[in-house]
C-alpha cells in the first residue's frame, strides 16, 4: 500500500507540470478558444515531442506502455491549465480503442502518426434519443461482401470536426462492432459546435458509409466489451482531469480571499467564508483519492474496475459541482466574467460530469452492481 | 384563515389573465418560452403595451402613474404575467429609479423623467457598485466634485447591467471622504451621451454581454439633477433594499419553470430515454423541488398578507431572496442533468435564433443563474441580515 | 387569500399558550416523566376545563365543531411545552375515528366523556412486518352471528397503555374495519413501552377477542378510507406540533448565542454560527407555511388533502432533522444532556419525523400522487 | 503507487485476524454487534488480553510497552478490530496519558504508571473541559495553588467521561492567571480518591451515563504528580492533537456498520417490509455513502503512507475527523430510517440486555453519535484549522 510516486513518473509529472504552466497560461488559452478549430495544433505537437502521445501505446508500436497512473498524471495537470487539445480524444477514447482491439499491422501504423502528432481522431458513440450512455448503438452496420455499410447518426463527437478518422459503433446482425471511418469518407457528413467548455464538438451523420472489412476495428459482438474498457479509462481520465481542476479552482479562491478586501479587512477574514473554503477543501481531497482509485483500477476484471471508476465519478461529480459553485460564490460577480479562469473552470468541471454518466447515473450503476465494497 | 383568494382577487386574475392573453404578442411568448434574451426594441415594445393599460408601474404612487394594488393584487399580477411568459418591465426603471424619483425627486425632477421612465422612452441603468466595492457598497470611490452648478465625476462603475443600452444611469457617488463612508454618498441622474464616460462591455460565462464597465472621466453633471440632499445618497439606495417584497421570491417564474421540468420528464421518460429507475429518480428531484416551492410560495402569501395587514415581516426579505434563488438554481441544475451530453453543445446563436433544442441553452441558463446569488445582496450578505435581526449582534 | 387568525381563533391561541407557559415547564415536565403513567392527569383535567378535548368534536356532541387551524394552535403550543399528554391518542386519532365514522348513539356518549377528560382512548393500527404505513392490516375480524373475533398484534400504539378503550383496525371478508376493544377485554394484551421521546407506547396482542357488532365503529370495507383521513388530521397535528418545537428550539438556540461566551465573545458573534442559526430560521418560516397548509387541507378532497399534507410532512421532516441537530450542534455538549431542553426537543422531533411516515416515503407518497402542483 | 498492502502487511493482517478469532470472548463480540455499553469489567479484561499480547498499546514508544509498527500496520490492526467487532482500548489510558507519560514523565512517573495502564489496573479519565471553557479550552479556570510540595485544588470540570470508574484523572489546571491565558495552565495527575472531590454523573439524551461533572473542593496533589514543568501544560495537551491520525476517521468501524445496513437492507426488502421502490431508494442511500467512505479510507490511506514516507499532512487530521465523524451519523440516521415506527420505543433496559429487535437502540445510537461532531474539537473548530492553514489568517 503505497501512494508515492516512482521516479519516473515524477519526472513525468514534474515536465508536463512545467510544459502546462509555462505554454498554457490562461491568456493563451483564451486565444487558442478564439481561433477557427478552438485549440492550438503548435500545442499538439509539443505533446508529441515530449511523448505525451505515446504513453498508452504499447512498446511495439512506439509507446510507452504506461498505464493509469500516467494518464492521471497528463490529465491532472491538463485540468490546471484546462487544455482544449484533443488528447481524450484521440489518444483515450479513440486511442484506446485501438489498443484494447489488439492493434495488427496497419494500426500499427495508425497508432505511430497518433504518436506523432500526425493524425487525429475521434469517437463517435454518443446517439440521440435511446436510453442516457447506452452501448448498444441505434447505428446499423450492414455486411455485403468484403464491406460494411453503416447508417446512423452520433452526437457529441468530442474534437469530431478535426478528426482525420473516426471510431463508429454500429450494431451489426451479430452484435456491435467499432468500425474505422476516414472523415473525408463518402456518405460522411460532419456538423462542427462549439460546447460550452470550449471544447470542440461535432454531429456525425452516416448515410450509407462504406467500410472495408480490413477497416473494421472491433468485430462484431465484441464493440461493448471494448467500448466500456474504453470508457472506464476516458471517465478515470476524466477525474484527475476534474481533480487538476478543483486544485487550481482552490488555489485561486484561496488566493482571491486573501486579496480582495472588503468592510476594511481580505475576505477570507470572514469565517463563514473561512468555513465554505474549508468545505472545498475536504472535497478536493476526497477527489483526488477516488481519482487515484479511478487510475488504479482501469487495468482490473470489469466487476471491479467499473465499480471502482464509478464511485470515482460519482465523487467526482458531486465534488466538481460544489467547488465549482462556491468557488464562483465566493469570487462574487468577477467570478462569472469569461475574462478571469474560475468561471471557465467551473464550465468545464459541469462538462465533465455531464460526459459519460453523471454522478447519479454511476450511484445507479453501483446499485445495479450490488453496491461498492461487496467483494 | 383561508387560502382562498377573494372574490375581488379571483376577478382580479381573470382581468390580468384575459389582458395578456389579447395583449402579449406571440413572437415575445415563444421568445420567453425558449428563454432567448429579448432585444432592447421588444422590451420596450412590451413595456409600452402594459404602460398603456396602466400595469407598467403598478407600485408606484398613484398620482405618479401607479396603481392602488393590494399586496395579493400586485403578487397575482406577477404570478400571471410569469406563468403567460410575459416578459418583466425593466427593472431599473420600474422597481428602482421610479420609486426613488416619486419619493424622493424634485417637482422638476419627476416632471421631466417619471411619464418617459414609465413608458420606456428613456432607458436607466444602475451605477452603483465599483471594484473595490462589492458588498460592501458604502466603501465607493467614483468622486463627484461641486464645480458651480455642475458636478465632476470621476471614476468607475462595475457590472452595470445593460449600461450599453442606457440613455440615463442613476449613481451613487462620493462627494464626501471626510467622515464615515456612508455620509459622503450622493445620489446622481447621469446623461449617458455627457461627454466623457465610456462603456465597456464585459462578457459573461453564459456568452452574454449584459454587464458592463462604466468610466467617467471629468463628466460634468448638473446639480440639478442631485435626487434629495448631498450626502444623503446612501439613505435613498437603502430605501431601495426590502421595498419590494412581493416579488423577491419569483415563484410565478419558478412555477413555470416546474411546469417545463415536468414535461420535459414526461417527453424523456415516454421516449425512453430516461430508464425506469432514473425517471423514478427524477420524480423525487421534482417532488422535493416543488414541496420547496410550495413552503417558498406560501412563505410568499404569508408576507403578502401581513404587508396587508400592515406587519412587519422582518428577516422575510432575507428569507425569500436566499430560497428563491436557490430553487432558481436548483431547477436550471435539473434541466441541465436532463439534458445530458446532448447538452455539451452551445446553440449556434443562442440569444436571437431558437432553432436549437431545448438542451442548448440548459448551460447557459444555468451559468446564467449562478449570478442570483451573488447580485442584489449575495445570499451570505442575506445571511448576515436574518442573523443582526434575530441576535442583534 | 388571508393569514390572519379570527378573533376566537386568537384567544384559544392566546389561552393555550398561557396554559402552557405558565403549567408546562421544561421541569414539570420532566418530573412527569418520571411518573410511572409518564404524565400528568392533572393536566389532562387542565385540558378538559380549557375545552381543548373538545375541540374537533361536533356541537351536537358537546364539542366546539373546530377545525384544522384550531388544532393547529394547540398543537403548536403543545410542541413549544413538549407536552407529553394522551391529547393525539384520545382527541386526534381515536377521536378522529369516531368522528368521522359517524358517531351514533352509543358513541355521542363516548365522545362526552372524553371531552370530560374521564374517557382515554388509544389507536391500535400499527403493525409489524409488513408494508410500512399500509393501510390494510394484517390483524383479521371473523364473524360468527353477532360477534366479531379480532386476532392479531400491534405495536407503537401511542399511550395504548393507559387507554380505556382502544381503537383497532383488522381486516374483514369484506375489507377492513375498525372495533372498538375495552382495554379489560378477554384475549387482549397490553404491553407498555417507553418511546425515546418521553411518550409511551404499547405493544396490543389480540388472541380471538370477542366483540359484539354494536362496537363495530366502522363498517367493513370502510376502514381504510377512515383510517387515511384520520392519518392526514394526524399528520397535520403533527406538522403544527414540530413547527412548536422548533419555534422553541430556535428561541432558545439565539439565546444561548447570545450568552454563551467563548475566547470572550458571545458565540453568536462567529458569522460560521450566524449563518447556521439563519439557516435555521429559513427551515422554521418554511415549516410553519407548510403546518398552516396541511391545517387548511384537511377536510379538502382526498387527493388534494393526501399531496398537501404529505408536502408538509416531507418539509417538516427535512427541517425538523437540519433544526434539531444544528442545535444540538450549536449548543455543544449541554444540547446532549438529559437536563437541558433541547435534547428532548430533539428527540420528539426525531419521533415526529418517524411517525406515519417519514419525509422520503411522503415524497414517493407524492411522486404516487403525480406531483404536487398537478392540478 | 500500489492500492495493495505489501507481503509484510499481508501476513500481519493474517496474524492479526488469527489472534483476534481465538482471543475475543465471544460474549463481548455479541455484546459489541448488539450495540451495548461495556461494563468496566468487560473493557478490563478485554484490554488485560491484549495487553497479554504486547497489542493493547501499539502506539507507544517500544521502550515503554508499545510497537515499532508501521503506519500502514497500525492501520491493519484498528480495521483488523472493529471488523472482529472486538471492543477499542480504553482511549484515555491508550491514547491520551500514556504516550504523555511517555513523552514528558518523570522517570518515576513512567515506573509509577506506565505498566498499570497498559494493563488497565487503574483507569483514567480527563480532566479538560470546564463549564466556561469548552471549545476555547485555554481559558479554563481550575486553580491549583502550590502549598508547600501540594498543590490546593479548586475547581470545576464537565463533560468527564468515565469519571465515575476513574482511578486518577489527568487534568489541566490553572498555575498562573497573570500572563496569555495559555501560559498559566498546567498538567497535573490526580488520584481520584482524594479528599475533596465530588463526582456528580450527567445523564445524555441517550440514556447514558457516560458523562459527569467533577468539583473540586481543596483538593491536595502532590507537586511530584505535575507532568513537566509548571505553565507548560498546554503545550502537552496540544501534543496530543493530531497525534493520532491514522485511527481517527474510524473506517474499521464505519465499515462495519455499512455491513449491517447492508444486511438490514436485505431483510427488510426480502421480507416485503420496503417495496421495491423504497429498496430503491435505499440501495441508492447506501451507494452515496460507500462513495464517501471509500473517498474517506483511501484519503485515509494516503496520510498513512505519507506518514510511512515522512512527509507532514497538515489539515488531514481535521479533514479525517470532520467526513468520519459525518459518515458515522449518516449511518446512524439511516438504521434509524429503517427502523421506522418499531424504532420508537426504547429497549426495556438496552445498556446490559440485547433481547429486544435492533430497532430499539437505532434511536439511542443515533442520538449517542451527535456528540461526535461535538466532542475532540468540534467540527467548526476543525474548519478554522484548515482554514487556518490554507489561508493563514
Amino acid at each position: 500500500m503505497d501512494f508515492e510516486l516512482s521516479e519516473e513518473q515524477r519526472l513525468l509529472k514534474d515536465s508536463v507540470d512545467r510544459l502546462i504552466a509555462k505554454e498554457y497560461r490562461f491568456e493563451r488559452r483564451l486565444d487558442f478558444l478564439r481561433r477557427s478549430e478552438g485549440w492550438s495544433r503548435q500545442t499538439w505537437q509539443g505533446f508529441a515531442e515530449m511523448g505525451l502521445l505515446a504513453l498508452p501505446f504499447a512498446e511495439e508500436h512506439g509507446g510507452f506502455g504506461s498505464g493509469g497512473v500516467e494518464t492521471m498524471l497528463v490529465m491532472e495537470a491538463f485540468g490546471r491549465g484546462l487544455v482544449v487539445e484533443p488528447y481524450l480524444s484521440t489518444v483515450i477514447l479513440a486511442g484506446g480503442t485501438i489498443r484494447h482491439s489488439g492493434a495488427s499491422g496497419r494500426m500499427a501504423e495508425t497508432v505511430e502518426r497518433i504518436i506523432a502528432g500526425e493524425h487525429l481522431m475521434a469517437l463517435a458513440h454518443n446517439e440521440k434519443g435511446g436510453p442516457r450512455h447506452s452501448l448498444e448503438p441505434q447505428t446499423r452496420a450492414k455486411r455485403s461482401g468484403a464491406c460494411w455499410t453503416l447508417t446512423g447518426s452520433k452526437i457529441a463527437v468530442l474534437h469530431g470536426a478535426t478528426a482525420d478518422e473516426l471510431v463508429v459503433s454500429a450494431t451489426t446482425d451479430t452484435g456491435s462492432a467499432l468500425f474505422l471511418v476516414p472523415a473525408e469518407a463518402e456518405g460522411i457528413s460532419v456538423s462542427p459546435q462549439k460546447g460550452y467548455d470550449g471544447v470542440p464538438l461535432a454531429e456525425v451523420t452516416l448515410e450509407g458509409v462504406s467500410v472495408q472489412t480490413e477497416f473494421v476495428l472491433c468485430e462484431p459482438g465484441m464493440g461493448e466489451k471494448v467500448l466500456a474498457h474504453v470508457i472506464a479509462e476516458a471517465n478515470a481520465a476524466l477525474c484527475a482531469e476534474a481533480v487538476g481542476i478543483m486544485g487550481d479552482v482552490f488555489d485561486t479562491t484561496c488566493e482571491y480571499l486573501l486579496t480582495r478586501t472588503q468592510f476594511g479587512v481580505p475576505i477570507g477574514s470572514f469565517q463563514a467564508l473561512q468555513h465554505q473554503a474549508a468545505d472545498m477543501l475536504i472535497e478536493l481531497e476526497l477527489s483526488r483519492s477516488m481519482a487515484i482509485l479511478a487510475a488504479l483500477s482501469i487495468d482490473s476484471e470489469p466487476p471491479v474496475r467499473e465499480r471502482n471508476v464509478s464511485a470515482a465519478k460519482a465523487q467526482i461529480g458531486r465534488s466538481g459541482r460544489l467547488i465549482g459553485q462556491r468557488a464562483i460564490q465566493l469570487h462574487g460577480a468577477i467570478g462569472i466574467t469569461e475574462e478571469y479562469k474560475v468561471g471557465h473552470s467551473f464550465k468545464r468541471l459541469t462538462a465533465i460530469d455531464a460526459m459519460f454518466g453523471n454522478a447519479d447515473w454511476h450511484i445507479d450503476a453501483i446499485v445495479e452492481a450490488g453496491g461498492l465494497y461487496t467483494a | 384563515m383561508d387560502l382562498n383568494f377573494s372574490v375581488e382577487d379571483v376577478a382580479f386574475r381573470e382581468e390580468v389573465r384575459t389582458f395578456l392573453a389579447s395583449s402579449l404578442p406571440d413572437y415575445l411568448c415563444a421568445k420567453m418560452i425558449k428563454r432567448l434574451h429579448l432585444t432592447k426594441d421588444e422590451t420596450v415594445h412590451w413595456q409600452r403595451i402594459l404602460n398603456a393599460r396602466g400595469w407598467a408601474t403598478p407600485s408606484w404612487p398613484v398620482d405618479c402613474g401607479g396603481q392602488s394594488w393590494s399586496p395579493s393584487q400586485r403578487y397575482i399580477f406577477q404570478e400571471e404575467m410569469a406563468l403567460a411568459h410575459a416578459p418583466e418591465t425593466q427593472p431599473f426603471n420600474v422597481n428602482m429609479i421610479g420609486p426613488i424619483l416619486a419619493k424622493f425627486g424634485t417637482d422638476e425632477q419627476k416632471a421631466k423623467f417619471l411619464r418617459s421612465t414609465a413608458n420606456l422612452d428613456i432607458w436607466w441603468c444602475q451605477g452603483f457598485s465599483e471594484p473595490g466595492a462589492g458588498s460592501d457598497l458604502a466603501s465607493l470611490k467614483t468622486s463627484a466634485v461641486r464645480d458651480g452648478n455642475h458636478y465632476l465625476i470621476n471614476g468607475q462603475k462595475i457590472w452595470t447591467t445593460q449600461a450599453q443600452n442606457a440613455d440615463w444611469m442613476f449613481a451613487l457617488v462620493r462627494t464626501d471622504s471626510s467622515g464615515r463612508k456612508q455620509e459622503g454618498i450622493s445620489f446622481l441622474l447621469i446623461d449617458m451621451t455627457t461627454h466623457g464616460i465610456t462603456v465597456r462591455p464585459i462578457e459573461t460565462i453564459d456568452g452574454g454581454h449584459d454587464a458592463n464597465e462604466v468610466f467617467f472621466d471629468d463628466v460634468r453633471v448638473p446639480t440639478a439633477n442631485l435626487i434629495g440632499e448631498e450626502g444623503k445618497g446612501w439613505t435613498y439606495a437603502k430605501h431601495l433594499l426590502g421595498n419590494e417584497r412581493s416579488g423577491i421570491a419569483r415563484i410565478g417564474l419558478s412555477k413555470e419553470r416546474l411546469k417545463q421540468l415536468r414535461s420535459l420528464e414526461h417527453e424523456l421518460s415516454a421516449s425512453g430515454q430516461l430508464d425506469e429507475r432514473e425517471t423514478v429518480g427524477l420524480k423525487r428531484k421534482l417532488a422535493e423541488v416543488e414541496v420547496q416551492l410550495r413552503a417558498l410560495e406560501l412563505t410568499q402569501l404569508r408576507v403578502v398578507s401581513a404587508d396587508a395587514h400592515g406587519a412587519n415581516a422582518g428577516a422575510a426579505a432575507s428569507i425569500l431572496k436566499i430560497k428563491g434563488t436557490e430553487l432558481q438554481q436548483r431547477m436550471t441544475e435539473l434541466v441541465l442533468e436532463l439534458a445530458g451530453p446532448e447538452g455539451l453543445a452551445l446553440a449556434v446563436d443562442d440569444h436571437t435564433d431558437g432553432s436549437g433544442g431545448w438542451q442548448n441553452p440548459a448551460a447557459q441558463f444555468y451559468f446564467t443563474m449562478r449570478k442570483v446569488s451573488i447580485f442584489g445582496g449575495s445570499n451570505e450578505i442575506q445571511k448576515n441580515i436574518i442573523a443582526k435581526t434575530m441576535l442583534g449582534l
